[in-house]
């Protein structure tokens, strides 16, 4: 049974989706405009709100043996993710500590099934912002938010750095070209970082679009 | 036209001497030696002469005259500061500013403007009244305006700041705020100091002091030993290098400021602005310049590169205040050094090395204390006591953990 | 068009294109590709600007950027270099500076008086008396500054970007493109800029008419174009180059801040003018302008001219002009030796006359020194000295002055190189430079177009081996051959002094002579009080000449005289673009857009936008009132996500707050919750918040809104010094939180959630975790503004939802939101302080009566030891609330209003209220302990000379017995 | 803009970070007078040369130390916070 909608995006959106989905209480645009189009538009230039996606942090000690016990395919390095069979990532962050954030699928995060984590694993609320911001043009986008060098980032590896004056996680993502980047940075700033890649999209007339030009596979 | 400029065009040479001896050699023995011939260290020299009948003395400049912060400042004066004991010495420097191109007879271009700090926000605001309230009781003009009166003064101001800065609540309005020409004022020091005895060695630098039984005894430079019993240390972004030679341990840090000029335009500008919350101070030179600075760079360093982070960011804030100005071209920007302190006001007179006397801590702040800090530090060396004026900056408030409050209004803003 | 030349090989105007423009209201036509100078030079117009100072005539001098005096206004554009500013159709231009016209400036008599305005003439009058100089300086002021700007101007951001390459060469003309090719060949990424609209540089205008140099220009252009790995960038300046090769790249749309791994400057080297009596008069320009004018915009430079030469430049500029019909009527050439080479032959058999060993003494005007006539000619002595009386005279319109270059160097001092005077050049030349710069070309003292292609291949090859590139044949540096391009001392002494060295600032001969005799004898002093180099050009055509003079002052030589240091920019750059588009992070909770909806006053507070109240704006006071009532009486809602929200776990958790706080948490019962007080090193009071204990190992802490970020960054510090098993984790943009507060709260809260909030389930100080409106939340019973009240903590994304519950289940309690304002007055009438409003940067904890927060006998906590220190010492203040008696008809008391005891200052407001729920005046204040005590009469100044009588009265001033939060 | 290198992160602009000032080794108060006390607190190491400093990447939160020259404004390398790096 689909949970009540409790969860919202920090972002104003241009209208009433064309299609949603419901996502953990929370509402993930599939499609604005016209599917079609969107998906050219996402080869072009498009910004996408993935806030949606329920994510959640893990921390301690024992926040390794604790996930591998949920059979997560972890990665070994520091910044370095990996993929979750839904679609999700789950990327350390710290030699403690690991990020999750599920796919668009729905899949549930791991949780105890007691309730009760193991003493040295501490769950972490993570609401970060999550949006894409993809197509051939976007490196060109970046090159006006960010002074890191994408052309040089190693895929599938978390880069901390500063986008359009706000401290972001950039996570140049395999699955789609290398010149599409997903982007979490804290909440409270994230109308910010989104008011300016907005701004500097409709330049380069790039539009907002929907999940499923990005997920294709989409259930 | 002034009498004085006819001299000019009818002698067939230039009338004008030398503005100081050039002395080819230093004397074995003063009895004073001033590290530093910028503006703080010439004034002392020159105070040294003329209230103290002090003659023998000797400048020591490693450069050129004026070169280090006097050269490099934006050239405010101003006293609207918070504390009784701050507020009470700036006034003191400003009463001598007044009067001083008169005293040197040197064309010091000091232009009262009147001068405006910026409060963005109601917090800053409150900052700004305790500084009119401390100013106004010690009898200093000062007071907090509002936003009208502000844009009636300069109509070319963005009271919302464009809307990408918090807008502009009110401002505390100092009209006895001036500029001056800043070079001008080592100049004519250091013309008065000459006249009064003292000689300027410029390209001496000094290599180490020489210290005996915690006493003062000698200086080294790399043009010989002088021997005197009392060095004064007044170099700004280099006092941690001379502190180092007599072991001293102070707690100067040293951060570059920078600032910008852009080309000359005709006079639209009367006011120097500040507004600490954008990092801006920006005034219109009399040639026409809009010369504006910034805040401190955001970590340590002895030198004066610039950066453009800084002109960036200056700009973006000139606009945010005169958006009028995008297609104005800036000319140039440089740096100084400040020799920061924990508490935003300068360490001065006594230090625990006899005869050794420091003349630091001038932060961004030091210009608009020239005369006052030469007029005490002079007194300070004369009298081997500190000056009353001076008596709240000495190092030892450090160890007696009791700080003088000009930063207490910095947390302010929360 | 009186001036316009046939057309040339590879002209930059396009015929096709004529435009119509005009230039002090007359019209005028050139061609698309013209700059302004070029087109009214060809429509036989001379005067293009005014001087700074005497306000002489001035036509094109470099045509290079650097004619400064050529300044003129465009519409609400102001200070446009006429010899760089493109022709665009109906361009309306006028000279920036005048009053009258540029041709018959009224400013102009300021030449006449300029015996008795010599150098620093204004540090020496106007100054006494000292009330008559604000008139002087005005008047001054007002023919001081250049162009005017427009107050109303506006400009939509531009976008600024970042870029990466591996190689950044600076300047297209032989030397870079030589090295663009090399590298590009190797693969390296790079970035070719040249300021010029087309690439070339000086096989554009000094090679035009050299086929072998041409056919090398097509080639190597023909290869950048061919090569995907470079990126080559016209009209392209770099305008500074700083730390680590970040360079500052600027074109007509934007700055480009570009991190490039290596840089090689190929960007040649400024003509030099010779200095002569009115060596400034219109026609009279350098070799080099001459040659700009006739290849790229096809303009006569003048029908007949006198060349004054030094090197092989003046020889191949004279068989160059004599091709296009201009006749040369004789050479000048400095050196008594001439010049030997094939160019000097090739002068010979065209027959134009040459005077080896002569200086042009003096230029001759008419029409008040706008016209050029002739030249007055003379021998120099063995000492290099004029002969004037041995002078001749040789009519001309125009003078090109060839006689030595200076390098175009600034990028390089910038980045830190070091030069050396190299007297086979006569030139600084490049001695050090820093890792990863590499220079090329003529900056770098090569001369001739081939050995600067085979410079700039050497520098490319040094860059790629600096870059990591194996196996890389090294090509041998080269040295120049043959006769010094520069002259050493290109400046004759005249009696009437108009011989300028520096034409921005009219800087003449004489003024370094009396700068010197003055004791200004050192080339910073000199700048300084002669202003040379400090005129919109920076001394590109000045700096070089006058360390020759001061050299020669001191009798010392150029290395030892030294340069005054190079800042960025390189040529003015526009402040629009420097700021570009802005970006200004603000934080907003996740309830921003209902706050807004419902009608708040939205402020900033730090990086946060918070709402003060809800109501309109001329409302303030009665909606704060309002407000606070209902929160008294009823039930109300605020926003308080902008607090602190640290999470701190693991094992050492509780000892690591032991160590950042002044309190204890070692015992501290998991469900309740503790004040905190955190001081800094010095003991100064830093933050202040709650600490709950959600498990032995589990605390959740808030901190100030504006604090917080600082405050997080310090722990994340101590955390590592410590060495403790603890992780802190900042909760502050993840989670909302909501103060439900009011006698009805509890009422309204227990709707939606299942926790038990009885009084006795849930005292006040408890803390617990559950849901709240189906969302997993943390509750704590906090009593900030001195009511029965509930915070909610939630995750962020359910702020919202969470939030319209409350509203709509508090619908029938009358609940309504309250904002920031709003909760200052109510903390106030608690008693509660807010740590940087009512505390400063040096509180201590006992000044502000947060004795009690500190726990007895605790070994350590960041601050303790200097709070021993403080403790010892008399208090000299203390913070006490205060009522005020009767304020009558005087000005009501504001907060930072001291507070007096006759003449002595001994307090200041730090909060106040005048409309609160106590029906009466409120505030808090910091004063001498000796007025601490509860009935002491406070005299608040309110304006000079009224004070108001206010009453020190203990806190809090509302329900002392927290019967309110049971 | 300079260059700074994060032990975790890599190279970055110095934009990027917060500098933290000098690092001080923790005191032991117990071992110092109140004069003493007062000048550890608040005198510092601000002559020219080689000193070890404390910088903060904003958007990773990592603390680290850097050694840099402050006449020259070269690093000569930073590394992570360990005790038996840090207080000797």
């Amino acid at each position: 049974m689909p949970l009540p909608i409790t969860r919202t995006s920090p972002f104003e959106l241009p209208s009433t989706p064309g299609a949603s989905r419901d996502l953990a209480g929370a509402s993930l645009a599939l499609w604005f405009d016209d599917p079609e189009r969107e998906r050219q538009a996402a080869q072009r230039l498009a910004l996408c709100d993935l806030s949606a996606l329920p994510k959640a942090g893990y921390k301690g000690n024992g926040a390794t043996a604790w996930l591998q016990t949920h059979q997560t395919p972890l990665p070994a390095e520091t910044f370095e993710s990996t993929r979750l069979t839904d679609g999700g990532i789950i990327v350390k962050v710290a030699a403690d500590e690991y990020f999750l954030e599920a796919g668009p699928s729905g899949v549930d995060l791991p949780v105890p099934s007691n309730g009760e984590f193991p003493p040295d694993c501490f769950p972490v609320v993570r609401e970060d912002a999550s949006l894409v911001l993809c197509g051939a043009r976007a490196a060109a986008v970046l090159l006006q938010v960010c002074g890191y060098d994408f052309s040089t980032a190693t895929l599938d590896r978390v880069i901390y750095t500063r986008v359009a004056g706000v401290d972001s996680a950039v996570f140049p993502a395999a699955g789609y070209p290398h010149t599409h980047v997903k982007l979490w940075c804290d909440r409270s700033y994230a109308v910010s970082l989104w008011n300016s890649l907005v701004e500097i999209c409709e330049e380069f007339e790039g539009p907002i679009i929907g999940a499923q030009a990005l997920f294709t596979d989409l259930p | 036209m002034p009498h004085r400029l006819l001299k000019y065009g009818f002698s067939d040479h230039h009338p004008e001497p030398r503005m100081f001896r050039d002395v080819k050699h230093l004397k074995p023995e003063y009895d004073a030696v001033i590290i530093g011939g910028g503006g703080h260290g010439l004034a002392a020299a020159y105070y040294l002469g003329k209230d103290h009948g002090v003659s023998n003395v000797a400048v020591l400049e490693q450069g050129y005259l004026g070169g280090g912060g006097t050269g490099r400042n934006t050239a405010i004066v101003r006293s609207n500061y918070l504390t009784p004991e701050g507020a009470r010495f700036y006034q003191a420097s400003v009463e001598l500013f007044q009067d001083l191109s008169r005293e040197l007879d040197y064309n010091l271009f000091y232009s009262e403007r009147g001068h405006f700090t910026l409060a963005h926000s109601p917090a800053s605001l409150r900052t700004q009244r305790w500084r009119a309230e401390v100013n106004q009781h010690l009898g200093i003009d000062s007071q907090v305006v509002d936003p009208k009166f502000i844009q009636s003064q300069i109509p070319q101001i963005d009271l919302t700041c464009g809307g990408h800065q918090p807008p502009i609540h009110g401002a505390l309005f100092h009209p006895p705020g001036a500029i001056a020409r800043h070079d001008a004022v080592a100049w004519a020091y250091a013309r008065g100091a000459d006249r009064y005895g003292a000689e300027i060695h410029q390209q001496t630098a000094v290599t180490d002091i020489e210290v005996r039984d915690g006493a003062v005894i000698g200086v080294h430079t790399d043009r010989g030993y002088i021997k005197t019993r009392k060095v004064l240390s007044a170099v700004a972004g280099w006092t941690t290098h001379i502190t180092k030679m007599v072991g001293l341990r102070t707690p100067l840090v040293i951060y570059p400021l920078q600032a910008m000029v852009t080309e000359p335009l005709k006079p639209w500008l009367n006011h120097i602005v500040v507004s600490a919350s954008l990092h801006v101070y920006v005034s219109q030179s009399s040639r026409g310049e809009l010369v504006a600075g910034a805040s401190l760079d955001p970590y340590e360093l002895i030198s004066s590169r610039s950066t453009l982070d800084f002109a960036e960011s200056m700009s973006g804030h000139l606009l945010d205040l005169f958006p009028c100005l995008p297609q104005v071209n800036v000319l140039r920007q440089w740096a100084g050094m400040c020799d920061m302190t924990p508490d935003f006001s300068p360490i001065m007179g006594l230090t625990p090395i006899e005869g050794f006397y420091l003349d630091s801590g001038w932060g961004t702040w030091g210009f608009k204390a020239t005369p006052i800090s030469g007029k005490t530090m002079a007194f300070t060396l004369a009298n081997n006591r500190d000056h009353d004026l001076i008596e709240a900056f000495n190092l030892s408030r450090f160890e007696r953990c009791q700080l003088v409050g000009e930063k207490g209004a910095a947390s302010v803003g929360h | 068009m009186t001036s316009r030349l046939p057309p040339q090989p590879g002209e930059w105007i396009n015929r096709e294109q004529p435009l119509d423009f005009q230039f002090e209201g007359v019209s005028y036509q050139g061609f698309t590709g013209d700059v302004l100078s070029s087109a009214l030079w060809a429509n036989g117009v001379r005067v293009l600007g005014r001087s700074f100072k005497y306000h002489r005539p001035r036509g094109i001098y470099s045509l290079a950027n650097h004619d400064a005096n050529a300044l003129v206004s465009v519409g609400s554009r102001t200070n446009l270099r006429a010899d760089c500013l493109p022709l665009e159709a109906n361009l309306q231009a006028s000279a920036v500076n005048t009053l009258g016209s540029v041709s018959r400036d009224h400013l102009a008599i300021m030449d006449r008086f300029s015996r008795f305005l010599p150098v620093g003439f204004y540090y020496k009058a106007f100054h006494t008396p000292r009330r008559l100089f604000p008139f002087y300086e005005n008047q001054m002021r007002k023919v001081a500054g250049l162009g005017r700007i427009d107050p109303q101007y506006r400009e939509a951001a531009t976008a600024k970007q970042y870029d990466f390459c591996d190689l950044l060469i600076v300047g297209a003309g032989p030397a870079g493109l030589s090295a663009a090719v090399d590298a590009g060949e190797r693969g390296l990424r790079v970035i070719l800029v040249d300021e010029n609209p087309h690439p070339g540089g000086s096989f554009t205008w000094q090679w035009r008419r050299h086929a072998e140099a041409l056919e090398r220009c097509e080639q190597l252009l023909n290869r950048v174009h061919a090569l995907d790995n470079i990126d080559l960038r016209v009209g392209t300046l770099a305008a500074g180059c700083y730390s680590d090769r970040w360079v500052a790249l600027f074109d007509q749309q934007r700055m480009t801040k570009l991190r490039a791994a290596a840089v090689l400057v190929a960007s040649g080297c400024f003509e030099q003018p010779a200095v002569f009596q009115n060596n400034d008069a219109p026609g009279i320009m350098l070799g080099s302008a001459a040659q700009r004018l006739v290849h790229r915009y096809a303009v006569q430079p003048f029908s007949q001219g006198v060349i004054l030469g030094a090197n092989r430049d003046a020889y191949r500029l004279a068989s160059d002009l004599t091709t296009h019909g201009i006749d040369v009527t004789a050479i000048c050439d400095l050196r008594p030796e001439g010049e030997s080479s094939p160019a000097g032959t090739r002068v010979q058999e065209l027959g134009i006359p040459i005077y080896r060993g002569y200086t042009i003494y003096q230029a001759e005007t008419r029409r008040r020194g706008t016209q050029l006539t002739g030249v007055i000619a003379c021998p120099l002595d063995r000492q290099g000295d004029t002969q004037p009386q041995a002078g001749l005279s040789l009519p001309c319109d125009g003078v090109a002055v060839s006689v030595g270059w200076a390098p175009d160097a600034g990028l390089l001092y910038q980045a830190g190189a070091r030069f050396q005077y190299q007297s086979a050049v006569e030139q600084f030349v490049p001695h050090t430079l820093p890792p990863g710069l590499f220079a090329a070309g003529r900056v770098n003292g090569i001369f001739s177009w081939a050995d600067q292609c085979i410079d700039g291949q050497r520098a490319a090859r040094a860059a790629a081996i600096h870059l990591g590139h194996p196996d890389i044949t090294e090509i041998p540096t080269l040295t120049h051959q043959g006769t010094p391009p520069s002259h050493p001392y290109p400046i004759f002494p005249h009696p009437e002094k108009h011989n300028f060295v520096d034409f921005d600032e009219d800087i003449h001969l004489a003024d370094f002579k009396n700068a010197h005799q003055e004791g200004y004898d050192n080339i910073e002093l000199v700048k300084r009080f002669t202003t040379v180099g400090m005129g919109p050009s920076q001394g590109k055509l000045s700096n070089m000449n006058a360390i020759r003079i001061l050299a020669r002052q001191n009798n010392a030589t150029i290395d030892a005289t030294g340069t005054t240091t190079s800042r960025p920019f390189q040529h003015p750059v526009p402040i629009g673009h420097l700021a570009g588009r802005r970006f200004h992070p603000l934080r907003r909770t996740p309830l921003d857009a209902w706050h807004r909806q419902a009608g708040a006053q939205m402020a900033h507070a730090g990086a946060w936008l918070r709402p003060e109240y809800y109501g309109a704006a001329d409302e303030r006071a009665q909606s704060i009132l309002a407000e606070a009532e209902h929160v008294r009486q009823r039930v109300g809602l605020i926003d308080v996500s902008t607090l602190g929200k640290l999470q701190v776990t693991g094992p050492d958790a509780a000892e690591f707050l032991e160590r950042i706080y002044t309190g204890r948490f070692q015992k501290q019962s998991t469900q309740r919750l503790r004040y905190g007080l955190a001081c800094d090193e010095t003991g100064t009071v830093l933050e202040d918040g709650v600490i709950a204990r959600l498990a032995h190992d589990h605390f959740y802490v808030t901190a100030t809104s504006g604090g917080s970020g600082s405050f997080y960054r310090e722990l994340l510090r101590w955390r590592q010094l410590f060495q403790l098993d603890v992780q802190i984790s900042n909760l502050t943009g993840q989670l909302a939180a909501l103060n439900l507060a009011g006698p009805d709260s509890r009422d309204v809260l227990k709707e939606l959630t299942c926790i038990d909030i009885s009084g006795e389930a849930f005292p006040y100080l408890g803390v617990r975790v559950g849901t709240v409106a189906g969302v997993p939340a943390t509750l704590m019973r906090v009593g900030f503004v001195g009511e029965l009240g509930y915070e909610i903590h939630v995750p962020a994304s359910s702020a919202v939802h969470v939030w319209e519950q409350l509203c709509e289940t508090g619908r029938p309690f009358g609940l309504k939101p309250f904002g920031v304002e709003t909760q200052r007055l109510l903390r106030l009438e608690k008693g509660h302080l807010i740590v940087g409003h009512d505390t400063d940067a040096l509180t201590y904890p006992a000044e502000a009566d947060l004795q009690w927060a500190i726990a007895q006998n605790k070994p350590f906590f960041v601050g303790s030891r200097s709070l021993e220190i403080l403790q010892k010492r008399p208090l000299m203040r203390k913070l006490v609330g205060f009522r005020l008696k009767d304020t009558e008809d005087k000005p009501f008391p504001e907060e930072c209003h001291l507070i007096l005891d006759g003449e002595t200052i001994v307090g200041r407001v730090t909060s106040i209220a005048r409309d609160s729920t106590l029906k009466h005046p409120i505030g808090m204040a910091f004063v001498e302990p000796r007025l601490a005590s509860p009935g002491s009469p406070l005299a608040i100044r309110t304006a000079p000379g009224t004070t108001v009588t206010g009453e020190v009265c203990s806190l809090p001033f509302y329900d002392p017995d927290n019967l309110r939060q049971q | 803009m300079k260059i700074l290198t994060c032990p975790l992160n890599g190279p970055r602009p110095i934009q990027e970070f917060h500098y933290g000032g000098e690092f001080r080794p923790p005191l032991d108060p117990a071992q110092l007078n109140d004069a003493d006390w007062g000048q550890e607190v608040h005198h510092r190491h601000g002559e020219p040369g080689v000193k070890r400093e404390w910088w903060y990447h904003t958007a990773s939160g990592t603390w680290f130390i850097a050694e840099r020259d402050n006449l020259q404004d070269r690093v000569i390398q930073t590394y992570l916070y360990t005790p038996e790096r840090g207080n000797d």
